[in-house]
C-alpha cells in the first residue's frame, strides 16, 4: 500500500509535468536563471577574495637596520623579529645584496663607484612578511620601536587602501550572494505559487472526493523537486563550461590575475546549487499547495 | 443514518440559506429535494458533503458528528459518500477514465479492483465508449453522467447527487434514475435535488421540499408539487 | 434569417457531432432543439454563435455568411445575437451587475443606457435583488439567470440558448420562457436547446430533433418526441 | 465614444489590479526585483568603467633624452613629439629637476656629489601623455625610432595588464548587464504570462460576448504598464537612496577610488528603468494576451 502510494506520487508527479507543459518550463527557467545569477556571483565573490587575497599576500615590511651594528647584533635583531607572534618570515638583506638589486633595476652607471663595500650607501635590512596580510601595519609599529632598526617601510598608504578594497569587495560580493539568494527564492516562490494557483481548481476537486492533505501534497512537492533540480542542473552544466572556459581564457589572457582553477570550485558550487533547486522546489510547491488545502 | 437537528446556514455575504432544518434520514431510504431555484437545495447537499459547516445546528452521518470531525478526519468522510456535485467539478486535464479512477486512487484502492470497477461505473452512465476523452470535450450531459459515475464507483453506502439530472434528456435521465434506483435496492441511501416533475412523480419516493431556506413538505410517497 | 446548408461538424478528436444539417429558420421564429444527451445540440448551437468554424457547409445569419467573416467581423456578429451558455461563462471576479453590463460596455452602449436596461434585464430574470453579488454565491440556477440576462440586455434580434432552464424549477422556469415568448413576439428570433418536455409540449412551437448528429424530425408545431 | 472607451479602459485597468491583487503583487515584485540587479549592475559597471579609466589616464611615458642634444635640439625633439597625433601633453624634465625629484624620494645622501650640473648622471625626458590610454603602447614604440631619444620607458608590463583588465572589466560587465537584460525580460514575460494565463477563462469569455480584440487588450496593456511603471519606481527609489549612501560611504572610507557623483548617473539609470518598465509592463501583457485572443 505504501510503496504503491510512493510509485502513484512520483507517475502523477511526472503526469503533472507533462500536462502542464508550459507553465513546468516556466518554473523551471526562474529556478535556472536565479541560480545561474546566484552562482556567477558565488564565482566572482570567490574569485575576487582569492585575488584580493593573493595581493594582499604578497605585501611584505622592510626594516632597514642602523648602520653601526656588528653581524652578533643584527643576528640578535633577526631573532628579536623573528619572535613577533604576528611575522611569518624574515629574510636578511645585505648592503651588497641591496646595491646587487639596485644594479639590477637601474642599470651600471647608478652604482658605478659605489660597488666597494665601504662606500656602499645602502644600509643592511630585513624583509619581512606576517601570517595575516591585515597585521603588517601592527607589525611595523612594533618593529619602529626595537632599538637597532633605523627605518621600517611598507607603503603604507598603498597596504592600508589594499586590505580596505579587499574587505569592501568581501562585504559588497557577501551582501550581493544573500540579497540575491533571497531574491531568488522570492521569484521562484512567487512563480510556484502562481502555477499552483493556476490549479487550485484541481486542488479543491480533490479535496471534495475525500483525497487526505498528503495524498494530494506528495506529488506536488515531488514535482517541485523534480522541477528544481532541472532548473539547478541546467545552471550547473552551464557554469562548469563557462568557467573553464573563462580560466583558460584567464591563463592565456591575463595570467598574472590567476582565476581559481575549475576542478577547486565547481564541485561545491554544483553541490550547492542541485541542494538549493532541492529545496526550492520542495519547499516552494508545499508552501503554495496548503493555501488551497485549508478549504 | 442522517440527522440533522435545528441546521441553520447563513453565507458570509448574510444570505440566510437554511432557516432551523430537522430531518432524519433513515439507511436505505430514496429521498427527493425540490424547490425553486435558490431554495436551499445546494446548500443542504454541500453541508452534508462537507463542503463548509453549518453556522448553527448539528448534522450526523453515519453515527458521525460532522461539525466535530477532526480536520484530518474530513477526507476519510468524504471518501465513505459520493457527491454528484451540480457544477460537475472534474479534473480538466485528466480523461474520463481517470477522473474516475481518481476516486478509487484517493480511497487506496488496489490497482485491480480500479481496472475492474471504473469501466463497470461508466458502462452504467453509458459513456464507455469516451472513456479517454477530456471533459471539456464532452458535451453537458455527459461531463454530468462522469460526475455520477465517479459518485459511485466506491459503493458508497450514501450518495448525494445535486440535480444529477439537470443537463439531462428525459429518456437518459430515466435510465441514471433507474440505475440509481437499483443501487439504492441493494442498499445504498440516495439523497436527491431535483427539479424533474416527471422523475420525482413516477417515483414516488420521499420528498422533502424547500422554500426560502425551510422545509415545507416531507410526504413519504410525494409527488413534486 | 438563418440559413444552414450541408454542416457537418467533426471536433480535433475525431467525433462527428454534426452530419449534414440543413436548416432554414425564418425571422421572428421560436425553435427549440431537442435531442439525447450528446445528440448536438450543442454544437449546433455554438457553431451559430460562432465559437468555431464547421468543419464541411455554409451557415449564413442576418444575411452575413459565417464561414466568410474575417476576423474583425466576428466581434460585430457576435454582440448582434445574444447566447445562453449550457456552462454560463460567467466574469467570476465581477457581480451579477457588472457581467450583464459588460455586455452592453462591449456594444459601446451609453453610460445611462447602461443605467437603465440593465436592472430591467435583471426584474426580467427575477435576480434584481442579487444584483452585487458575485456568481460563485449565486445558486446554480440564478448562475443560469444570470446568463439569460446578458443574452437578452442588447435587445439582440437573435437569441441562441443552450439548454436555458436546464437548473431550474419548473415553476421558474415557465416564467423565463414566458419572458422569451413576449421577447419573441416583440420581434425577436429565438432559438432554444433543451431537454425540457413540459415546455415544449406546452409550447406548440416549431421542434427540429437531432439524433447522433442529424436532423430526424422537424415539426412546425410540435411536440417533444 | 472614444473618451468613454479610455476611461473604461483607465478604470477596468485599476480595478483588475485591485481584483488580482496577488497576482499584481507577483508582477510587481518580479519586475521590481528584475530592474533592481539591472539597475545595481549599471551602477557598478559604470564606476567599474569610471575607475579603470582614471586609472588608465594616469599611464604617462618617459622618454629619455640622449646625452649629447643641444638646447635647440630638444626644443625641435619636443616639437617632433608633440606632433605626434596620438599625444596629448609633453612635459620637459630636465636633468636637474628630475635630480630634485630623486633627492626628494630617496633622500639627501643619495645624490650627494651629484648635484653638479656636470656630474649629474640623469638625462633629461620628456613625460608624455597620450589622448587615448590604449595608445600608449603605439606611441611608445613610435618615440623609440625618433633619433635624439635614447630610452623610453612606459612600465610596459603594468600598462598592457591595466589596458587588459580594463578590457576585461568593461567586456564582463557588458555581458552581464545584457545578460541581466534578456533574463528580466524572460522572468517577466513568464510571469505575465502565468497572470494572463489564469485569467484566460475571462479573456475567452469577454470575446464570446463579442468584445473587440482591442477593448479586451486595452485594459490588459494599461494594467501592465501600470505594473510595469511601479515594479520600476521601486528599484529607482531604492537604487537612489543607496547609491547615495554608497558614494557617501566610499568617500569617508575609500577616497581613493572616486564613485561616480550621484547626479550624474542616478537620474540615467531612473530613466532607463522607468522607461524599461513600462516597456516590459506594456509588451508583456500584450504579447501575452495575443495567445488568448486568437481563439
Ligand atoms: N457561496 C455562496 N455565498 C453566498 N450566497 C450563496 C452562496 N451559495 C448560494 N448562495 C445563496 O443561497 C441561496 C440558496 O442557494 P442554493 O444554491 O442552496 O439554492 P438551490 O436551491 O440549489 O438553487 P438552484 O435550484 O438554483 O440550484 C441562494 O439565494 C443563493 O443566492
Ligand atoms: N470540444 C469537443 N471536442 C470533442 N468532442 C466534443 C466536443 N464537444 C462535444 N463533443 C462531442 O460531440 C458530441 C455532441 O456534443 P454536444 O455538446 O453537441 O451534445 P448535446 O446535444 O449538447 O448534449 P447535451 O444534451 O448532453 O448537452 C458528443 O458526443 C460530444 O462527446
Ligand atoms: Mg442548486
Ligand atoms: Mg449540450
Amino acid at each position: 500500500m505504501l510503496i504503491r502510494n510512493i510509485l502513484h506520487y512520483i507517475k502523477e508527479a511526472f503526469l503533472s509535468i507533462g500536462r502542464n507543459g508550459w507553465m513546468s518550463f516556466a518554473s523551471v527557467s526562474v529556478v535556472a536563471v536565479s541560480l545561474f545569477i546566484l552562482g556567477t556571483f558565488y564565482l566572482v565573490n570567490l574569485n575576487a577574495e582569492h585575488i584580493t587575497a593573493e595581493l594582499e599576500s604578497q605585501v611584505e615590511i622592510i626594516a632597514e637596520v642602523a648602520e653601526d651594528l656588528t653581524a652578533e647584533e643584527i643576528e640578535q635583531l633577526r631573532v628579536t623579529v623573528i619572535q613577533l607572534p604576528e611575522v611569518e618570515e624574515v629574510r636578511f638583506v645585505s648592503k651588497s645584496e641591496a646595491l646587487q638589486r639596485l644594479k639590477e633595476r637601474m642599470g651600471e652607471e647608478w652604482v658605478e663607484g659605489y660597488e666597494d663595500e665601504e662606500r656602499n650607501p645602502l644600509p643592511h635590512s630585513f624583509e619581512i612578511r606576517t601570517i595575516v596580510p591585515q597585521d603588517v601595519p601592527v607589525v611595523a609599529g612594533k618593529l619602529e620601536k626595537i632599538p637597532g632598526i633605523a627605518d621600517v617601510e611598507y607603503g603604507a598608504g598603498v597596504v592600508e587602501k589594499l586590505f580596505r578594497v579587499g574587505s569592501v569587495v568581501r562585504w559588497i560580493g557577501l551582501t550581493f550572494m544573500v540579497g540575491l539568494a533571497v531574491t531568488a527564492m522570492f521569484l521562484i516562490a512567487n512563480t510556484i505559487k502562481l502555477t499552483v494557483n493556476a490549479r487550485s481548481k484541481e486542488i479543491m476537486i480533490m479535496k471534495w472526493v475525500g483525497a487526505t492533505e498528503w495524498f494530494i501534497r506528495w506529488p506536488f512537492v515531488i514535482e517541485g523537486i523534480i522541477l528544481g533540480l532541472i532548473g539547478a542542473l541546467i545552471p550547473s552544466l552551464l557554469l562548469y563550461y563557462l568557467y573553464g572556459e573563462a580560466v583558460n581564457w584567464s591563463q592565456t589572457n591575463i595570467n598574472f590575475l590567476p582565476l581559481l582553477p575549475s576542478y577547486l570550485v565547481i564541485g561545491e558550487l554544483i553541490k550547492l546549487l542541485l541542494l538549493l533547486g532541492t529545496i526550492i522546489g520542495a519547499l516552494g510547491s508545499a508552501l503554495s499547495v496548503r493555501r488551497f488545502l485549508k478549504v | 443514518m442522517i440527522e440533522i437537528r435545528h441546521v441553520n446556514m447563513v453565507y458570509p455575504n448574510g444570505v440566510r440559506a437554511l432557516n432551523d432544518i430537522n430531518l432524519n434520514i433513515d439507511r436505505n431510504e430514496f429521498v427527493f429535494v425540490v424547490g425553486a431555484s435558490g431554495a436551499g437545495k445546494s446548500t443542504l447537499i454541500r453541508l452534508l458533503g462537507l463542503e463548509f459547516p453549518p453556522t448553527a445546528g448539528k448534522i450526523k452521518v453515519l453515527g458521525k458528528e460532522l461539525t466535530r470531525l477532526r480536520r484530518r478526519e474530513i477526507p476519510a468522510y468524504r471518501r465513505s459518500i459520493g457527491v454528484v456535485f451540480q457544477d460537475f467539478r472534474l479534473l480538466e486535464n485528466r480523461c474520463v477514465y481517470d477522473n474516475v479512477a481518481f476516486a478509487m486512487q484517493v480511497v487506496g484502492a488496489r490497482p485491480r479492483d480500479i481496472r475492474r470497477r471504473v469501466p463497470e461505473a461508466l458502462e452504467a452512465v453509458g459513456l464507455l465508449d469516451k472513456a479517454r476523452m477530456k471533459p471539456q470535450e464532452l458535451s453537458g450531459g455527459e461531463q454530468q453522467r462522469v460526475c455520477l459515475a465517479r459518485a459511485i464507483v466506491n459503493n458508497p453506502s450514501l450518495i448525494i447527487a445535486d440535480e444529477p439530472t439537470g443537463n439531462l434528456d428525459p429518456k437518459t435521465s430515466m435510465e441514471i434514475i433507474e440505475h440509481l434506483k437499483a443501487i439504492n435496492i441493494r442498499g445504498t441511501t440516495v439523497i436527491m435535488a431535483t427539479h424533474d416533475r416527471e422523475i420525482v412523480n413516477a417515483l414516488k419516493k420521499r420528498v422533502i421540499a424547500l422554500e426560502n431556506g425551510r422545509i415545507i413538505r416531507d410526504e413519504q410517497r410525494g409527488e413534486y408539487s
